[in-house]
């Protein structure tokens, strides 16, 4: 269990008061100046000694990132960007450090800004949250007065402009490049990734995109040291992460947690045990709607961080914990996943477009039990030409969880449809049948 | 047959002319109707109505 | 010179290619339905998927740039299994619509699911539909069969610059329309029907009129305005069905503009097909001796000073040629002209008349200069060059007189030859800019050239040029542009009626009633009073010449004759022969050489190979004396 | 779902009220001086509240002149995002989340009782035409599962009757108290806290 003083968000629950003179005595904004002045190159490699992960959902070392943005600064301007268009079913962590942390994400975006020569930081919140866009534009207003950013931020020589965008109810513009071009003004279709962002990003110029947390924690890292965020969690997977726990559990909840928490600890210790049982658990999806699902036998054993749980072909994500007990049909709860990939899929490439919407409607049928053998083997065929056949991570997000299905809950499926196609059955319809036979009988 | 050009400067003809003053307009070109086939064809003629009613009533132009 | 291997074969690439170039190169033939060479790279179609070395997922080769050491690989299991499932993602809302879809047996899906796609359909759900579109009267829309590759979308913002056409919507229904469906207004908007590789683009005139395969295609130019674009004209028998473009860099690239497209429906309708002659007011058929012979007894009653002869908009070389030497040789008169209004011409030099920086010229200029010109109308091809010069190199442009929207952001400096002043006399802004850029391009259309002002604006900027050192061998910055077909080669051949300084003597003559005979070839846009003059006019379509006139010859349109056609740049082209002249109607050379044998007097040629070998003899003759 | 329609009764004209007008210039001065493009949604939601709660076409028009951008990408832009309205949604503009954790909770119940109270199915106006519903996606609350959002507050951990409640409160035209039904703190814990234990009882 980790202990109180090791956790970065100490007011999670709103306990300790949001506004900028509690966020300062509880640590926001200390000797900023001078963890500015020590240079960019030792921001880095603080970060990336930390072996800190990106939280957004790939878990990419966020030191490897920051280290793509161009050393100098060429003609074209820097830019940041805050990625807080949180849309993953099941995620809903980044809206606690929105309303109640937000100083840590500014202090994090001047040090992450400085750190990769940006004077413009956006921060592009999805357009459902609007009271949390108002909360966070009152924290900044009161940054820029007490002069933490702006000209001359926290007077280290830096000046820097924050400003927030707001989204419009697309989970496409959670993808990087999306994102990007919805900033712009344009349609939130992910760009070809040959030229990354980290050198063409918005506006053409070389752009780097984090989450919310992982920008958030970037503060806490530094002032504590690299060393004591390595020493949570497990080697590569380190340092601490929201999990946010919802579905059949007792008391839903946020909880500031280690990395490599065993998932059954995080359930039954924060989230107050599965209704009607641990015997009643049925499935887990360990890390928001695009990470394919856990079946029990695995959920006993499985720890939460990023590798043991690729090991076990699935993935951390957002950490989003949906638990799923026996009462709740699993393919119905799967066929609503795809029915929001559906809804959601922007329509550029061809795959997912045509793709989504066909297994959404076979997962539908095979719910309502029309379904047949032979389909389980198109759809898993279908997932497979979906998966890393079109331009974003999109395809492979909604894919993963009928994979998931299918890999797990093969029997369940089978045990309710049926062995031949229905359509058969209404085959004996006149105009298959030879015309001339028809005539002679009844001519 | 492109035929070649060689030009030298001094062997190209200028001739001064005195300044006449005038008001370069450009006439407006009928464009769908510009010569007698295009002007015997059904499809040109609706072209040109469509074309006319944006001109004349502007909606779309008065962006 | 970077390497990379495709199929385990080695070649080498230029710096900046894509994977899906490399691969052309190799000779590995690649499936795509986005990817056009003249549009920037979408990539999300999918088709063009190809297996690299060391990457677990597929890459899109269109858009990925290709770099030293990769491993290619386009013909494994691997590629072949991406390529069925997007083919099968692509039909799997598409329409069963091959039986009544026009793009069928030209259709690049039909192609490429024959030879990439699956044998059978796994898909049982319902196919979406979609509702149907107006785009205006040249587009017929289907976006049932869309495949959303966006071809259209990106050709009507970066080449044709009226960005009217967009995907809206999201996921599965996401549809191409223009805004609110309202009409496309751009002059190129009909080349998104060759872009578009289904059915969802179609030609509406050439709805449901014909198969591709029983159609006789022929390779011509075309004449509505004095660019010369190729294009393939597709008969069946006698009737024109459609138009198509060609490729050809230096000219049309791949577009062709709405008016060449469409305008071919015209030449069935309003045909003169036999002779007529005008008797006491009324136009009443005549046989072509009766014709002729009326002809010939007329001519004989006037002296040849009283003769005038006008050139149409849409002559090829062979049609002038035969009829200045029916003019000199048979009657004896001079009077003809080629230009359709008082437009200032100075026949001294070639370059005085022609487009010189050509048309391939204008992507390297860095600086452009309009004067009394709308492009756009006048010359819609070489309209969408200017914008690729503007997109690609940002050249800064302006403009003398106000031509309204162009498609690409520009100047206006005023509208009155003054302003030519201070730009000659170094006082005015751009004249510094002028001197300054390396390559200019100055453009002076018809409107500038117009009556007296015309040749104080041609010399001064001429002179100009000159003085500047803009004429030289690699660049000439002057450029004059035609509006019609015939004019640059009606010039090359002489035929224009200059006496001293009066440079519209024709026109001077034609008001003052000298005329008493006038011969029109196809020229219906003069307008003069007719009085008691005796008009013949000889050409392909009834129309306001072929209303006052007395005696009326059918002559042949464009699509039905093997012509010569010289273009604005002074580019000879060969037109050929598509269909056939309908009823009597016949070649217009052919008719001078009956009249001329009626008329029992020489005319140099007795068929056409002769009177073509006479016309490059001319303008091999008239080039050297002019000594450019 | 399908395109969203456009509505048949359309504005004549429409332009921004005056501190509508001034709001979007700070919009527009977020961003690098040629970008204004970058501006649209901030002025399409502008729109939107101004015109209650729905865009009509005089508007598209309108902000596309406003910036300087084709019509068409405006057009795109609100058919692509599903917060801009193109056709009128009532005052109260209920959108119940449906996505799997929120399914899981029971968010079935809150759409029987939108769908008995409001109207029978998505985006029609109810009798007195001042509110109307729709099913949308994960509203990122999934801990305070099953939830809703009315025009801009969220209303969460409801359970049948208290979505009632609002709902007949929402007929009779007063928006009650936005937070979480059962008045708990947030996201955490309800039942037995282990974490921030000294910030719970300072």
């Amino acid at each position: 269990m980790l202990k109180d003083e090791d956790r970065i968000f100490k007011n999670l629950y709103n306990d300790l008061g949001w506004d900028i003179d509690s966020a300062i005595n509880r640590g926001d904004w200390i000797h900023t100046k001078d963890l500015i002045s020590k240079g960019k190159e030792w921001i880095i490699k603080e970060i990336k000694d930390s072996e800190l992960r990106g939280r957004g959902g790939a878990g990419f070392p966020t030191g490897l990132k920051l280290s793509f943005a161009p050393k100098n600064v060429s003609t074209r301007p820097h830019y940041l960007v805050i990625n807080a268009d949180e849309s993953e079913p099941g995620t809903c962590k980044d809206r606690d450090i929105l309303r109640f942390e937000a100083q840590k994400l500014i202090e994090g975006c001047l040090i992450t800004s400085y750190a990769i020569g940006a004077h413009t930081c956006y921060i592009y919140i999805r357009g459902e949250y609007v009271r949390e866009g108002q909360r966070l534009q009152e924290a900044i207003t009161q940054a820029y007065n007490k002069k933490f950013i702006g000209k001359n931020a926290c007077d280290s020589g830096w000046d820097l402009d924050i400003h927030i965008h707001y989204g419009a109810g697309a989970y496409i513009c959670g993808e990087e490049t999306a994102l990007l071009e919805s900033l712009e003004g344009k349609k939130g279709l992910p760009r070809l990734k040959p030229p990354f962002p980290a050198l063409v990003g918005l506006y053409g110029c070389p752009t780097i995109v984090n989450n919310v947390e992982t920008i958030a924690v970037v503060p806490t890292i530094l002032k504590r040291g690299a060393k004591w965020f390595a020493s949570l969690g497990k080697p590569k997977n380190t340092g601490t992460k929201i999990f946010c726990i919802s579905g059949d559990v007792n008391s839903p909840c946020n909880v500031e947690e280690e990395m490599g928490i065993p998932l059954k600890d995080l359930i039954e210790k924060h989230g107050g045990g599965v209704i009607g049982g641990w015997n009643n658990l049925q499935a887990v999806i360990p890390g928001g709607s695009s990470m394919p699902l856990l079946p029990k036998s695995i959920c006993e054993t499985i720890t939460m961080d990023f590798d043991s749980l690729i090991k076990a072909k699935s993935g951390l994500g957002t950490a989003g914990v949906v638990v799923i007990n026996k009462d709740h049909d699993i393919i119905k709860c799967i066929a609503r996943i795809a029915k929001f990939y559906k809804h959601e899929s922007c329509g550029q490439c061809t795959p997912c477009r045509e793709g989504c919407g066909w297994m959404w409607r076979m997962l539908e049928r095979m719910a309502d039990g029309e379904g047949t053998h032979k389909e389980i083997d198109l759809l898993y065929d279908v997932t497979k030409q979906i998966e890393g056949h079109t331009i974003c991570a999109f395809g492979e997000g909604s894919a993963w969880p009928v994979q998931g299905l299918i890999r797990h809950f093969r029997k369940e499926i089978e045990k309710r449809s049926h062995e031949e196609p229905l359509v058969k059955k209404k085959s004996n319809i006149p105009y298959l049948i030879d015309q001339h036979i028809l005539e002679k009988d009844n001519a | 047959m492109k035929l070649k050009k060689k030009i030298k400067k001094e062997d190209i003809k200028v001739n001064k002319v005195n300044f006449v003053e005038q008001n370069i307009s450009i006439k407006p070109i009928d464009y769908y109707y510009s010569n007698s086939i295009a002007r015997s064809s059904k499809v040109m003629s609706e072209c040109r109505q469509i074309s006319k009613k944006f001109l004349f009533t502007g909606i779309e132009k008065a962006s | 010179m970077p390497k990379i291997t495709v199929n385990n074969k080695e070649i080498i690439f230029e710096e900046g290619m894509t994977v899906l170039q490399a691969c052309e190169l190799a000779g590995a033939e690649i499936p795509r339905f986005c990817y056009h060479e003249r549009l920037s790279i979408a990539g999300n179609c999918r088709m063009c998927l190809v297996e690299l070395e060391k990457s677990s997922k597929p890459i899109a080769s269109c858009a990925m740039p290709a770099t030293e050491g990769m491993k290619i690989k386009t013909n494994t299991p691997f590629v072949e299994k991406a390529r069925k499932g997007v083919m099968e993602f692509l039909l799997a809302n598409h329409p069963l619509d091959c039986p009544v879809c026009d793009q069928g047996g030209e259709c690049d899906l039909q192609d490429q699911s024959l030879f990439y796609g699956m044998d059978n359909s796994r898909y049982t759900e319902n196919k979406r539909q979609v509702k149907e579109k107006y785009m205006g009267p040249l587009i017929k829309t289907v976006m049932t069969r869309c495949i959303h590759c966006t071809r259209c979308v990106r050709f009507a913002t970066e080449v044709a610059g009226i960005p009217e056409l967009g995907a809206i919507g999201r996921g599965e229904d996401m549809e191409i329309t223009t805004y609110l469906e309202k009409s496309m207004e751009s002059e190129l908007s009909a080349n998104v029907i060759d872009l578009c590789p289904v059915g969802a683009l179609t030609s509406k005139p050439y709805a449901f009129e014909a198969r591709p395969w029983d159609l006789k295609k022929t390779e011509t130019i075309d004449v509505m305005d004095a660019v010369g674009s190729n294009i393939r004209v597709d008969t069946y028998g006698r009737e024109v069905k459609r138009v198509l473009p060609r490729v050809n860099e230096d000219i049309n690239e791949e577009w062709i503009s709405d008016k060449t497209r469409y305008s071919c429906d015209g030449l069935s309708k309003q045909r003169l097909d036999t002779p007529y002659i005008r008797e006491n007011g009324k136009l009443i058929k005549a046989s072509w001796n009766q014709a002729s012979n009326l002809l010939i007894s007329k001519l004989k009653t006037f002296d040849p000073k009283q003769i005038g002869g006008l050139v149409g908009d849409l002559a090829d070389l062979e049609m002038i040629y035969s009829f200045k030497s029916f003019f000199e040789k048979c009657i004896g008169s001079s009077y003809i002209e080629s230009r359709r209004d008082r437009i200032y011409l100075n026949p001294q030099e070639r370059i005085n008349y022609i487009f010189n920086s050509s048309i391939n010229g204008i992507e390297e200029a860095d600086f452009i200069l309009l004067v009394g010109t709308n492009p756009r109308l006048e010359a819609t091809i070489l309209n969408a060059r200017i914008r690729k010069a503007y997109v690609k190199n940002g050249v800064k442009i302006y403009s003398i007189g106000d031509p309204g929207d162009l498609t690409y952001p520009y100047k206006n400096i005023g509208s009155s030859t003054s302003v030519i002043k201070n730009i000659v006399s170094d006082s005015h802004e751009i004249s510094g800019k002028i001197k300054k850029s390396k390559k200019p391009l100055v453009i002076i259309g018809e409107s500038a050239l117009y009556s007296q002002a015309g040749q104080y604006v041609f010399e001064t900027l001429k002179s100009f040029l000159v003085e500047k050192n803009f004429i030289r061998e690699d660049w000439n910055a002057l450029n004059v542009l035609s509006q019609q077909a015939s004019r640059v080669g009606a010039i090359d051949l002489g035929v224009f009626l200059i006496s001293g300084d009066d440079n519209f003597n024709f026109f001077n003559m034609l008001d003052n009633d000298d005329f008493k005979f006038l011969y029109l070839l196809g020229a219906d846009n003069i307008s003069f009073d007719k009085k008691d003059k005796f008009v013949v006019y000889q050409g392909s379509h009834g129309d306001k010449g072929a209303e006052i006139a007395d005696i009326i010859l059918p002559g042949a349109a464009y699509t039905e004759k093997n012509g010569l056609f010289v273009n604005l740049e002074g580019k000879l082209q060969n037109a050929y022969k598509a269909s056939y002249p309908p009823g009597d109607a016949r070649e217009d050379w052919l008719i001078f050489k009956d009249l001329a044998n009626l008329m029992k007097k020489k005319i140099g040629y007795q068929n056409a190979q002769q009177l073509r070998k006479l016309i490059k003899d001319e303008i091999e003759k008239k080039n050297k004396k002019r000594r450019y | 779902m399908s395109i969203k329609k456009l509505s048949k009764i359309q504005p004549q004209s429409f332009e921004f009220s005056k501190d509508n007008l001034q709001k979007a210039e700070e919009e527009i001065k977020k961003y690098p001086k040629d970008r204004k493009a970058s501006a649209v949604m901030a002025l399409l939601y502008l729109a939107q509240n101004q015109n209650d709660n729905w865009i009509p076409l005089a508007g598209i028009k309108y902000v596309a002149n406003l910036l300087g951008i084709p019509y068409i990408q405006v057009y795109e832009v609100t058919t692509f995002y599903s917060m801009f309205n193109l056709s009128p949604v009532g005052k109260y503009f209920v959108q119940v989340c449906t996505t799997t954790p929120c399914m899981l909770r029971g968010a079935k119940k809150i759409v029987d009782v939108c769908k008995k109270h409001i109207s029978k199915n998505q985006n029609e106006l109810s009798e007195n035409k001042t509110c109307s519903w729709v099913e949308v996606e994960c509203l990122g609350a999934c801990a305070n599962a099953p939830m809703m959002q009315i025009n801009q507050d969220y209303f969460e951990d409801l359970d049948e009757n208290k979505t009632e409640e609002i709902v007949q409160s929402l007929l009779k035209g007063k928006l009650p108290a936005p937070g979480s039904a059962r008045n708990r703190k947030s996201t955490a814990p309800e039942k037995e806290r282990k974490t921030l234990l000294q910030g719970k009882n300072a």
